[in-house]
């Protein structure tokens, strides 16, 4: 089935039926983002309390599509606890695995990513979303949204 | 009478393989496929007598004014129109809504008034009204549904109260759901309201009289009747029209421009600004030959019998795992099935069925207000027209069980 | 480099034959023929890939939105745009300048205000300020014409007082005057105004970069650019397109809609309401490639030396029997001839030509202010384009001598 | 040359060159009625005097091309002294030349038109026009506009 199943992992499945991390923070102390694509209508609304430059807490509501939900879902798993630097790192490097290859990720950017040697982890179960390019917006919705929200907190 | 069998080979896109699969396409809600003459229409317009319109003494343009002036001849018998003055050509039904809503209700609509539209709208009849009551502070009041998806009438009295222009779908393009406007126009009439009529999804699958309808504007789009993009319609009646001021302003729609001012055109030219879709009012045209050679009545006999055909196929297949929107009675409703099925989200619905070159469409279908009253974000909406059949349907049944398979891990 | 010498054939209308003769098209300045390249990349989309683009996920409506998208950004090259976000598609050149007028100046003007135009502007840049001004009360003014046919900057800096818009066009339809655009806009700018530029006759025809420009906003059309018709492109910056609101509403253009309003797009699908024009689109994409394949330089080039060697022919031939309207000099103006013969009517002349196939315009060229500084009701335009080479200058200049010998009894 | 020569006739020309009746009468007692050709821009400005049920005088004043002109020219030397029904007979007959047949006319109208015999007599020089289906309105003009002024006269 031409990458279907590889799309479709079972990984995803629980994440998109048991998501995790869903709820809502008080605003403030939490700061809020919100992540909308046209195409589908898929929504990703984040809350996320920022600690010491770390993002302490973080929940989710929204409606989407299977890669959309399971994908914020694992998001919230995979930055719980983590540097804002190390979030956007975390960031580049999952877009690079879509296939994303921004413009300011320049050589010096790109040894830092290695030199930081952040793993992927259930992340990498996405992967299979490459063969689908109109899906790759859904899955990188939620990170876009946090990236929104992160740059607000410096705006 | 019934449609040819050969139809598909009519439509040179429907031979496309996808993913090593013919091509199954349910999506003609969203835009048909063109069958050959309408292609080679254009081709012809631009291979043999492509020049600007009307302001031409040499022969080309003689020629290709006489011809888009035809078409829009044999589009205003098409809808039983008394004359091709009230054909206006925009280029989208969408268009056609921004012309009402800007030219009649800028002229009309003012704090006090309202409008009515209904809770199955489409944007392209919400958002132009929305757009102009911010500035003139009119009321935009909604009809509502039955549990079914009928339009409920039981109040229709009382809301039409206050109102100036009825503006409501023929049928809807997420539900399927025919509506009586007939009588709604008899209704609003009696209220002193004008009528607007969407009949994008209408006008391609049934035959279309606007005298019978009873409206006083139409607004319809080519793409969806076997056109081309970039042209749609806005019917009215003659007195309306004449009496609304222009829309957009420019070269053709004007009989006189001084530094003081200008002079608009007679109909329909008034409201066709700067240089018209030629090429898609011929293409138009050529589509519009194309659905009357074939029978609007046999046409939509057609799409009943195959909607009758998927709705059961469908429900004896999945029964309750299976959600269908909108009427059951195939004859209240058009050949648009939105349906939900399981908890498979209409987005990965859409992305396995693509694998096997079955084209729906997954989302809110540019109807986001009755997303909301339905409860859902999206739904999977498979539909119909003249070149689809049984084994279009088989393939659509069969197709949600592969699906069924990946989602059950 | 030259343009190559077989280019007639790559334009499948002109090997028609018109009352015996080979068709001599001087009307491009109307609208241009259309290359093969052209009609096929549409006939290929019709085929092949059809189907309502950004809101469908499967194979053909995902491959539907890649070309348009990817047409957006070659046409946004093509004009030296900083990024595809900021090229809208419209139906023509002049829906763009009605978007610029209700949008922008919608927003911005009131009365006190003033929109600075120009004496050779075509109905397109005219009317639509008109309409708008009829309801906001600001001051339409005009920029002079020297005897000559250019712009009269000598009072421009008094003429810019007060003003918010300068729109004008970058070469005018009738006179051929080559419009020095980037110090007007300097001297706008200085004076806290916005500059728009029509350029619909300028970017089919010289190398185009609105930095160059030095434009807020660029109105063009596709079909005198050897593509379709029913497609035209405003160009504005993108500061400046964010900053305005909504033009027609509908689908597309919005994020969401509910029962008590709208939430809009991003750029530019904010300003393109309903299904857009697909097939125009991929169309004009085509075009686009083919004028970059072919250079324009190389077309500008070409322009100038067959504009030249028309002026000298008609003047050697016919002397002081002929008015030729505009700058002399064909460095200063583009490939538009608008010519008085004795006196014959130009409706007059066009026939007589139509009869040896050549075809040029007669009439007011929607500048009707214009006529009346010229102080004529119509002209004759010959009007160039790559595809004509000194042969049809030849016939053009010998025909003449039909037209005088039918009108000496 | 295909019709051309028949097209701009001699008499066709002088005509355009000399036009009869220009002018323009006083407003009221005169009536005035406008007309526009949107294909080319051509224009005819009539002002007319009736009296005793008849055209007593008719001047012109407008702009076009040669055979909107002289046409015009002709119509006001053909009307000139004729009373209204004649000329509403008159032009009947010339559309008629002009291959335009109005859907109004009746076949007992066409009967009245020949019992009448009245004759075109110079107009039948514009017969040339019938092959220019484009110019057919440049001589219909003045026509046309002559009989909305003697409609608006009942109006
Ligand atoms: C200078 C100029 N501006 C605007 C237009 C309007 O173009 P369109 O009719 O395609 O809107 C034209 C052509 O007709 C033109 O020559
Ligand atoms: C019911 C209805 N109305 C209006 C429209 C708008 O048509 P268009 O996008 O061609 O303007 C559509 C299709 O999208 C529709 O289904």
């Amino acid at each position: 089935m031409s990458g279907l199943e590889e799309l479709y992992k079972e990984i995803i499945l629980d994440h998109y039926r048991n998501p995790r991390h869903r709820g809502e923070l008080d605003c403030p102390p939490a700061h809020k983002s919100e992540g909308f694509n046209p195409l589908c209508g898929d929504e990703v609304s984040l809350t996320f309390e920022i600690e010491d430059g770390s993002i302490k807490q973080l929940r989710i509501t929204g409606q989407g599509c299977s890669i959309s939900q399971a994908s914020a879902s694992m998001m919230a798993a995979a930055v719980q606890d983590k540097s804002i630097e190390d979030v956007r790192m975390l960031s580049r490097e999952f877009k690079a695995m879509m296939s994303i290859h921004e413009e300011t990720m320049a050589a010096a950017d790109q040894e830092t990513v290695s030199a930081a040697s952040l793993t992927l982890g259930d992340l990498e179960a996405l992967k299979g979303v490459v063969k689908f390019p109109v899906r790759i917006k859904c899955a990188t919705l939620s990170w876009n949204t946090l990236l929104t929200g992160l740059d607000d907190l410096d705006g | 009478m019934t449609l040819p069998s050969d139809l598909k080979d009519r439509f040179p896109l429907l031979s496309q393989m996808v993913h090593g699969h013919q091509i199954v396409y349910l999506d003609s809600a969203a835009s048909s496929q063109k069958p050959a003459s309408v292609i080679d229409a254009m081709n012809n317009y631009y291979r043999t007598i492509n020049a600007n319109v009307h302001r031409g003494a040499y022969e080309i343009a003689a020629q290709a004014t006489e011809e888009m002036e035809q078409a829009r001849t044999r589009i205003a018998t098409f809808i039983g129109s008394d004359s091709p003055n009230e054909v206006v050509f925009t280029k989208n039904a969408t268009e056609s809504f921004n012309l009402i809503a800007r030219s009649w209700g800028g002229n009309a609509l003012s704090q006090g008034d309202a409008v009515l539209i209904t809770d199955m709208e489409h944007h392209a009849n919400i958002v132009p009204w929305q757009i102009l009551s911010a500035e003139k502070g009119f009321e935009i009041r909604w009809l509502p549904l039955t549990p079914e998806g009928l339009l409920d009438l039981s109040h229709l009295d009382q809301l039409l109260d206050g109102v100036k222009m009825v503006s409501i779908t023929a049928m809807s393009n997420v539900l399927g759901t025919l509506n009586p406007v007939a009588e709604i126009a008899e209704r609003a009439h009696a209220a002193g309201a004008l009528v607007a009529v969407d009949g994008s999804q209408y006008v391609p699958h049934l035959p279309t009289d606007v005298q019978e309808l009873n409206a006083d504007l139409l607004c319809f789009t080519g793409h969806k009747m076997c056109g081309p993009t970039g042209i749609g319609v806005l019917w009215g009646r003659e007195e309306i029209l004449d009496s609304m001021p222009p829309f957009l302003g420019g070269g053709e729609m004007i009989l006189d421009v001084r530094r003081d001012g200008f002079t608009p055109n007679e109909l329909p030219h008034k409201f066709e600004a700067g240089t018209p879709p030629i090429a898609e009012i011929i293409g138009l045209g050529a589509a519009v030959d194309f659905l009357s050679s074939l029978g609007m009545d046999n046409i939509r006999q057609h799409e009943i019998t195959l909607t009758d055909y998927a709705l059961r196929s469908l429900k004896d297949r999945y029964g309750e795992e299976l959600v269908i929107h909108g009427p059951s009675d195939p004859a209240q409703r058009g050949g648009v099935v939105s349906l939900q099925y399981r908890d498979i989200h209409p987005h990965d619905l859409s992305q396995v069925l693509d694998q096997r070159g079955i084209c729906i469409r997954a989302g809110h279908h540019c109807a986001k207000p009755l997303m909301k009253e339905l409860g859902v974000g999206a739904t999977s909406r498979a539909s119909f027209y003249l070149y689809n059949n049984e084994a279009d349907v088989d393939a659509l049944v069969d197709s949600l069980e592969l699906a069924g398979e990946l989602f059950s891990v």
